[in-house]
């Protein structure tokens, strides 16, 4: 049921209208304008109506210009850009090679840009080999790495002038963030609004929107509200349980794009009783994923069938075989006998008492969990579902207590092997163990060809399944409502990881 | 979610200014009464019977999800998990009433405590207790509630002991304000000079003539506490997740309130109705209870 | 007298900082997960983190640096935000002061007058409705409050905007009117029975009773009674203002308000030690405050009072 | 000429609490309204003024010159006669002044309810004016009320009353609360006022010696019935009623000391058996007779009852010296309160056995003394010491626990307060109460009964709790729970202030009973000299926290050597000899 990518959001055809403003709501707020400092999927929303990096991650998946005019791949861990001449700082300083690197520097700073120095940590040096060009030569060979210079990855370049000037209050409401986009930060108030104005200097071109207010607006009911009356034009993250709420709205219409999230449940192979497999599968025989996608999430979602998603491949797969490809992996359906059976193999015949936690902002997940519960007290096993905020969450992951879980996992970057590689790759959390897998990752992560590099990450995918260590259960699907006379262009998963309010229109 | 918390202390605050709300009842019309005291019946008897209903009650049957209000069978409707939405409301009432009845009556008990040797003794005890209470009432609420959550691993009753300790904040300003004016008053230096123990004079002689006034507020806070006692589950405390309770009814209402209104407004309208059935029958209770309230 | 009561809260301040940083320190949650997300988790870089933030260190020392920085004032940085943890108070504390006031003043303004007439009234049809309002607007949960005051004020009539403080002082004040009146209703109700109850006691007094024995106007007793009434009133609503403060968060989510309430659970949740700190103590100073200022307008207020004072 | 024409009031029950009073007021003139507590002469007087509270209701009507009112009529019907037609000065000035308005204000607010419209300043000198009719400086008018002293404050409230210009003016007891040197002013200022102006006024007052010589006519009411009316000065000297003699018999005098004050006894009221022959006396009608014109008796089925001896026999003032076996010595006590000498080098010695009285104006730090002896306050310096019969034991738990405040032995010395009202638990059962205090004093709790007899109260009353009480058994009950533990000394603050005259005389005649079965020492503390005179052996007479004078009471009080004593004397006295 999914749109398909790229096609425009709105009912109406662009009538090639000025718009003077487009106020958006997100359901939360950032405590920094600098991506690097909190990385939350909103930071990332709004840092790239500003801010750019050296490519962007098209409609398609596929990896297109953005600041870098071209690039090349000399050897296995050397990348070239050509700067663009015409891009320029919303200052109207020019963008210069030198500001790349220092941008790259100041990401690869855990003290900085603690949040994903991490995805640039490969990078073992960043040169200026030419007035505009770039070489970059990495630690060791990174398939992955073309992605992480991306505004989906971590790339987010700033000037170097601005940064030293506002020195320890970049990103702040006090010293805002200079990038090279479309649109400069005007005002940044926390846990409220952060206001844009258009510039006529993007080498991009002059988007039809001048100025653009994102409100923070953290509560689902009052967001409804306000798109009702017409406060805002545009609001991310519609909640899926009020889909029915938002659809019913006379001046909105609701736009449903895959993601790229991944939400499955995950097994610390550690801790008892989780380190036998038939536990595991028992597990996996007693959730009922089509239900939960169908009645729970009311059908905004797919079932998930392996850990890379759908899209994430679509540059060598079209929709219908990457879907075909990825139900390959094996499956365990929904059958409760089968799972006493494997139980009852197991060294726990007799049930146990386990605890999950999911966090207070994934209403969805609990459910899914309280559903999870249900079955397994029919096969003799008691699950504790807890509520806990999301902070606490991520320290019940691997906290060495909690040996099932969720792995509620956004990926930016369109990689396929983003996620594969972390949790099933070495040191993973699940303490999983498997020779195979780990040869295949190795391969995949120099694999140039796409095609033959999904087909690697899709066996590491079947050999987890027969394992049973991950449980894929859903890819998750983002509802973005605009109201009836907005409309916006490349509406898709990757669309709000560049300048989106560039792709929006007066829709007529 | 604290400002339920805090606003029975607001209450309490009130009452305290001048300690003395029990007087002055309302007199409220005997058929508002008769109506409350068949509420609170009811729902001691839906208390009762919520054990019995509460494994049917929780039953999910996620292929009947959100079914609106009025359909046979289920004649509210069912609840996100499809679970019956009037079921669950008569097992949910456990969860919502015993708790939040102890947290009013633990926070009554220890106000009584604490603000009674404070009003008693003054001094340095008074000095210790008082910013013991002002201390309660700076804490970020969401901050001990997730200390508590952490090393404790947040469970029903942990939550009502918390909740105790931070209700217990307004009654202990209450208690020490009607408890200083007692202080005063000759019949306690009478007992003085019969050389009574002090603990005698303060539980046997004042505790009785400030209990009205511990009375009224605890009927405020018992309405206050149903509301916070299920705020607070985010943080993974008091009500677990996808159990029988009203407030937790109430949160995960909100978001299908255009499939089964039933679902946020059951459990809404059943938490305001015992509130004010509380509330009413405590204003009418009071100077029944009031010894030698009349001179 | 003043003095030791500043000592007092001084000393409340000390414990209250060192409750704090234990409670954050044993609450669940890691500051170091929160910054480098669950995916980054070398040792080398959590390490540096740690040493950053200065995790590393003993927790009292880590106190002592904290408390350092105090009492030369600095209240040190944000770890979420990265900003001057002062400038950040000082940009938050305004929005929830203004709410609490224009709420606390609403309130005022209605409860005041209908807990006086529900007094003068007792008993009476006026009396019971004001009454079961009141026990109505206690009761009730004040974000099912918010929600139906957004749908019938902003929504439906469009008096009202929906969320947001906008800017200047008259926009501000029109964006603060509903959830002000969110939190006034639960507020008014306690108003009102606070009022009814200490104008019930003075219209039972001595002076009534020779006010009107000498043959004063109804108007020139109403008026008599309630600036008796006013002292048990103002020492009430003192207390009210207490426990408001701090506990707007509920509000404040619901009308996406940039206030205190907030940014201490984000923080709290964040575990920024120095935000909660400083916003739990400048909560606490706050209270104080109120108390002191409660104190004063007694004074003001009660002949009786001021007298005891002067004489001591 | 003021008329009340059958006054009743009822409750809401139906019960009648006043019973058809009539009577007439003179242009002018003033009458009296004399009887004991709660025989409703407070709701006679909110009657005439429309003021009964809520659930009572009144009817019957009241006449001034040609205008006729229905005293059931409404609140809004009454509203427009307060004030300029009658006004309530009520008992007690700490209370019936707004607290928080200034004095002027308060006079002001009468003088606009008056509908005059006056400027600023002609308001203020209206002010000016009223407050020197009751001989207070106009800086008053910028004072709040607890600024003043008692006295100033009924002078206030007068002020305030008169500025409304009454015909009528009803004062309810309106000195009760004052000492005797103000009390007397304060009436002679009334009495000033009314014929200066030319206004009726109603006084009511318990007190037959306030009475005497202020009054044109006197009304003596008994549980809500009128039992005679006459010229005050004859009815006072001459009771036509026994119920009027009774009440006369019982204020103490400050001049002689009686074996025992004469008591008055209930009156059977009810007429089933009306031994006077009258063919029309009904209990709710009783019949009149009149004695000469102006003044009458109703008939009540009284049996009669003489004196009796004790309550005739005068007790010879013999020499008191020193005691020798002394139980209390106070040694140059010194307590002051921010900077005010409360006790000022007091040292007081009381005898085993003897009976000492404290007297003073008020202010002058008697309450301080004994509160400070029974270690309630404690001292700047300066000792108390006792020497018990048995002295406490200073070891063992037991001991300690029983134990009072500040080390007193709660087995040597106790103390009765003033007020009956607050002095005993409200929650508490009587039988529950004394049994504790039995406890401390290691007696067991059989022994209840035993003290309620002592004190003169039946043994039903065990199972009351206070409210079910009158003062009078209230006040007894103190007594009883002070003399549980058996103690030496009983320390008496005042402690039948608030008593009217009849319940007083049973209170000290069994404060004597109780001195002479059980050997009590007593500590009297009083303003009433008269009181003094009757109850103890030596007095130390107080001022300003020193003991200024002290002696035989009997000689003290006839041949004072101080000149305070001798004013507050007089001020007594005074009350007496007008007559
Ligand atoms: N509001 C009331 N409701 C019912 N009974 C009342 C009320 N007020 C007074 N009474 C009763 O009426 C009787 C007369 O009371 P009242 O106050 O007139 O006495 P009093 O003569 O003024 O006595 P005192 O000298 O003590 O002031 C008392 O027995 C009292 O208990
Ligand atoms: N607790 C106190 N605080 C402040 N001042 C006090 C206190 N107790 C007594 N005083 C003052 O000490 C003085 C003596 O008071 P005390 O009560 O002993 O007088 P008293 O002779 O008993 O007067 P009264 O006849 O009015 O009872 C008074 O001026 C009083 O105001
Ligand atoms: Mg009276
Ligand atoms: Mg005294």
């Amino acid at each position: 049921t999914a749109t398909p990518p790229s096609a425009p959001a709105g009912t109406g055809v662009d009538t090639g209208a000025q718009i003077d403003e487009v106020t958006v709501a997100l359901p939360g707020s950032v405590s920094s304008l600098y991506v690097g400092q909190e990385a939350g999927i909103i930071n990332y929303y709004v840092a790239s109506v500003s801010q750019e990096g050296l490519v962007k991650i098209a409609a398609d998946g596929s990896i297109q210009p953005a600041l870098a005019e071209s690039w090349t791949q000399t050897d296995a861990t050397t990348f070239v850009y050509q700067l663009r001449e015409d891009a320029t700082f919303q200052d109207g300083t020019p963008v210069t090679v030198d500001d790349v690197i220092f941008s790259i520097e100041k990401a690869q700073d855990a003290e900085v840009s603690p949040n994903f120095s991490w995805l640039l940590a490969g990078i073992e040096s960043a040169e200026q080999t030419a007035e505009r060009e770039l070489t970059i030569t990495l630690a060791s060979p990174s398939v992955s790495f073309q992605w992480a210079t991306s505004t989906s990855g971590a790339l987010y370049v700033t000037s170097r002038a601005f940064w030293e000037e506002n020195e320890g209050k970049v990103g702040t409401s006090d010293g805002l963030i200079l990038g090279s986009g479309p649109y400069k930060v005007t005002e940044y108030v926390p846990d409220s609004f952060v206001s844009f104005e258009r510039v006529d200097t993007w080498w991009g071109g002059v988007p039809t929107v001048k100025s653009v207010r994102i409100e923070f607006i953290p509560d689902d009911n009052t967001r409804l509200l306000a798109m009702q009356s017409g406060e805002v034009d545009m609001a991310f993250n519609v909640p899926a349980a009020q889909a029915a709420q938002w659809e019913d709205l006379d001046n909105a219409a609701v736009r449903y794009t895959p993601d790229l999230s991944y939400v499955g449940l995950q097994f610390d192979t550690a801790i008892a009783p989780f380190g036998d497999e038939h536990v595991r599968k028992a597990i996996a025989h007693s959730i009922d994923r089509d239900a939960v996608v169908d009645k729970l999430l009311r059908g905004k979602a797919e079932v998930a069938t392996a850990l890379i998603t759908p899209e994430s491949i679509a540059s060598v797969y079209d929709g219908a075989a990457a879907r075909e490809a990825l139900a390959a992996v094996p499956q365990y359906d929904f059958d409760l006998d089968a799972a006493a059976a494997e139980l009852a193999k197991s060294e726990f015949p007799d049930g146990f008492e386990a605890e999950i936690t999911y966090p207070a902002s994934g209403p969805q997940l609990g459910q899914a969990a309280q559903s999870l519960a249900q079955n397994l007290a029919k096969i003799g096993v008691t699950l504790t579902v807890t509520e806990v905020p999301l902070e606490e969450w991520y320290t019940t992951l691997a906290d060495g207590v909690h040996g099932l879980g969720f792995m509620w996992y956004f990926s930016t970057t369109g990689d396929p092997g983003e996620l594969s590689s972390w949790i099933l790759g070495e040191g993973n959390a699940s303490h999983y163990e498997n020779p195979e897998i780990a040869a295949l990752l190795a391969q995949a992560a120099v694999e140039t060809d796409q095609a033959k590099r999904a087909e690697l990450l899709i066996e590491t995918n079947t050999l987890q399944a027969a394992d049973a260590i991950d449980l894929p259960l859903w890819w998750g699907q983002s509802a973005t409502a605009f109201s009836n006379d907005l409309g916006m262009n490349d509406y898709g998963p990757f669309a709000f990881f560049s300048p989106w309010p560039a792709a929006l229109y007066r829709a007529g | 979610m604290s400002a339920a918390l805090t606003r029975s202390g607001v209450v309490a605050g009130a009452l305290g200014g001048r300690g003395r709300a029990g007087r002055t009842a309302r007199r409220w019309p005997a058929a508002s009464v008769a109506v409350s005291l068949t509420l609170l019946a009811l729902a001691v008897l839906a208390v009762l019977l919520s054990p019995v209903v509460s494994e049917q009650a929780l039953a999910q049957d996620i292929m009947l999800a959100r079914l609106p209000i009025g359909t046979p069978e289920h004649l509210l409707g069912t609840d996100e998990l499809g679970r019956d939405v009037l079921l669950l409301s008569v097992a949910g009432s456990a969860s919502s009433l015993v708790g939040p009845f102890c947290i009013a009556l633990g926070s009554a008990v220890l106000g009584l405590l604490l603000g009674s040797l404070a009003g008693y003794h003054r001094g340095v005890t008074d000095a210790v207790i008082g910013r013991w209470s002002d201390l309660l009432l700076a804490l970020p609420v969401v901050l001990v509630a997730i200390v508590v959550a952490g090393v404790f691993g947040g469970g029903y009753w942990w939550t009502v002991a918390l909740l105790i300790v931070l209700f217990s904040a307004s009654d202990i300003r209450i208690v020490r304000a009607a408890v200083t004016e007692q202080a005063a008053l000759p019949y306690v230096e009478s007992a003085q000079v019969l050389g009574l123990s002090s603990r005698r004079i303060m539980f046997g002689h004042i505790l009785p003539n400030v209990l009205p006034l511990a009375v009224t507020n605890m009927l405020l806070n018992a309405a206050m506490a149903i509301v916070a006692l299920s705020s607070l589950s985010f943080l993974g405390l008091g009500v677990a997740a996808g159990s029988a309770d009203w407030g937790r009814q109430l949160a995960d209402g909100r978001a299908i309130m255009a499939d089964n209104p039933a679902a946020l407004f059951a459990p809404a309208l059943l938490i305001i109705a015992v509130a004010c059935a509380i509330n009413v029958v405590g204003d009418w209770l009071l100077p029944r209870l009031t010894i030698g309230g009349r001179r | 007298m003043l003095a030791l009561r500043i000592l007092g809260t001084l000393a409340l301040l000390i414990v209250l900082s060192m409750l704090i940083f234990l409670l954050l320190y044993l609450a669940p949650g890691d500051l170091v997960k929160n910054l480098l997300g669950i995916r980054n988790t070398s040792p080398e870089m959590i390490a540096q983190v740690r040493a950053q933030y200065g995790l590393d260190l003993p927790l009292h020392e880590q106190y002592l640096a904290w408390l350092g920085g105090v009492v030369s004032g600095d209240f040190g940085t944000s770890i979420r935000n990265q900003t001057p943890v002062g400038a950040l108070l000082l940009d938050r504390l305004g929005v929830t002061l203004l709410l609490s006031g224009l709420a606390f003043a609403l309130a005022v303004v209605v409860a005041v007058p209908l807990g006086a007439a529900s007094a003068f009234r007792q008993g009476g049809a006026l009396d019971r409705g004001i009454s079961g309002f009141s026990i109505l607007g206690l009761s009730a949960p004040s974000f099912a409050v918010g929600l139906l005051l957004l749908y019938v004020f902003a929504v439906a009539l469009r008096w009202f905007p929906i969320y947001g403080v906008g800017d200047g002082l008259a926009d501000t004040l029109w964006h603060l009117m509903l959830p002000a009146a969110t939190i006034a209703i639960g507020l008014g109700a306690i108003l009102v029975k606070l009022t009814r109850t200490a104008t019930l006691r003075e219209l039972t007094s001595d002076y009534v009773t020779f006010a009107r024995a000498r043959g004063l106007t109804r108007a020139q007793v109403v008026r008599l009674v309630l600036r008796n009434a006013a002292i048990p009133v103002v020492t009430g609503a003192g207390l009210v203002l207490t426990f408001m403060v701090g506990s707007t968060v509920l509000v404040e989510t619901v009308f996406a308000l940039p206030g205190v309430g907030m940014l201490l659970q984000e923080s709290v949740l964040f575990k920024d030690v120095p935000v909660v700190q400083a916003l739990t103590l400048a909560i606490a100073a706050v209270i104080a405050v109120i108390a002191l200022a409660v104190d004063l307008l007694y004074l003001l207020l009660d002949p009786r009072v001021r007298h005891r004072e002067l004489a001591s | 000429m003021i008329r009340v024409r059958d006054l009743s009031v009822h409750r809401s029950d139906g019960a009648e609490i006043v019973s058809a009073l009539s009577f007439e007021v003179p242009d002018a003139a003033s009458l009296a309204i004399i009887g004991e507590s709660g025989s409703g002469k407070s709701l006679t007087a909110k009657a005439i003024s429309g003021l009964l509270p809520e659930g009572l209701s009144a009817s019957g009507t009241i006449t001034f010159g040609d205008l006729t009112i229905d005293l059931a009529a409404p609140e809004a019907e009454w509203r427009g006669l307060r004030g300029g037609t009658v006004a309530l000065l009520l008992q007690d000035p700490f209370t019936s002044l707004s607290p928080v308005h200034r004095c002027g204000a308060q006079i002001a607010a009468s003088i606009r309810a008056r509908g005059t419209r006056l400027s600023r300043a002609e308001l203020r000198s209206a002010v000016e004016r009223s407050l020197a009719e009751v001989q207070l400086p106009a800086r008053v008018a910028r004072q709040y009320p607890v600024e003043l002293s008692g006295g100033m404050r009924q002078r206030v409230a007068i002020a305030a009353a008169l500025a409304a210009n009454p015909a009528l003016l009803i004062a309810d007891e309106p000195t009760t609360a004052l000492d005797a040197s103000t009390q007397a002013e304060l009436l002679e200022l009334l009495g000033t006022l009314q014929t200066e102006r030319a206004m009726s006024v109603l006084l009511i007052s318990h007190d037959l010696g306030l009475v005497r010589g202020r009054a044109d006519d006197v009304l003596v009411v008994y549980r809500g019935r009128a039992m005679e009316f006459g010229p005050a000065q004859r009815v006072l000297d001459n009771p036509a009623h026994p119920y009027t003699a009774g009440l006369r018999a019982s204020e103490p005098s400050a001049e002689v000391r009686l074996r025992r004050i004469p008591e008055l006894a209930a009156l059977p009221l009810r007429a089933d058996s009306c031994a006077s022959g009258h063919t029309d006396c009904t209990p709710e009608h009783p019949a009149v007779t009149t004695i000469e014109p102006g003044w009458w008796v109703s008939c009540t089925d009284f049996g009669g009852r003489g004196l009796t001896d004790a309550e005739t026999t005068v007790v010879e003032d013999v020499p008191v010296p020193e005691p020798r076996d002394v139980l209390l010595r106070v040694d140059a006590a010194c307590r002051s309160f921010a900077g005010k000498q409360a006790l000022d080098g007091v040292s007081v010695v009381v005898g085993r056995g003897e009976s000492v009285g404290v007297v003073g104006e008020s202010g002058s730090g008697k309450t301080t003394l004994a509160r400070a002896v029974v270690g309630l306050e404690r001292l700047d310096s300066g000792s108390i010491e006792f020497a018990p019969r048995t002295p406490a034991t200073s070891t063992g738990a037991r001991a300690r626990r029983a134990r009072g405040v500040r080390g007193r032995d709660p087995r040597t010395v106790q103390i009765v307060f003033q007020d009956p009202y607050s002095s005993l638990n409200p929650a508490m059962r009587v039988d529950t109460m004394l049994a504790e205090a039995l406890a401390v004093g290691k007696r067991p709790a059989s022994d209840v009964a035993e003290l309620l007899s002592a004190v003169g109260l039946p043994a039903e009353l065990a199972a009351a709790r206070p409210h079910q009480l009158s003062g009078g058994q209230r006040q007894r009950v103190a007594i009883a729970r002070a003399l549980a533990t058996d103690p030496e000394l009983l320390i008496c603050d005042e402690s039948v202030s608030a008593l009217d005259v009849s319940v007083q005389a049973q209170i000290l005649n069994l404060l004597a009973e109780l001195r002479e079965r059980f050997g009590v020492s007593i500590l009297f503390v009083s303003h009433d000299l008269a009181v003094i005179r009757q109850i103890t052996d030596r007095v130390y007479v107080m001022k300003d926290g020193r003991v200024i004078e002290s002696g035989a009471t009997s000689e003290i009080l006839t041949s004072p050597s101080h000149p305070y004593t001798r004013a507050l004397l007089r001020a007594s006295l005074h009350e007496e000899r007008t007559a």
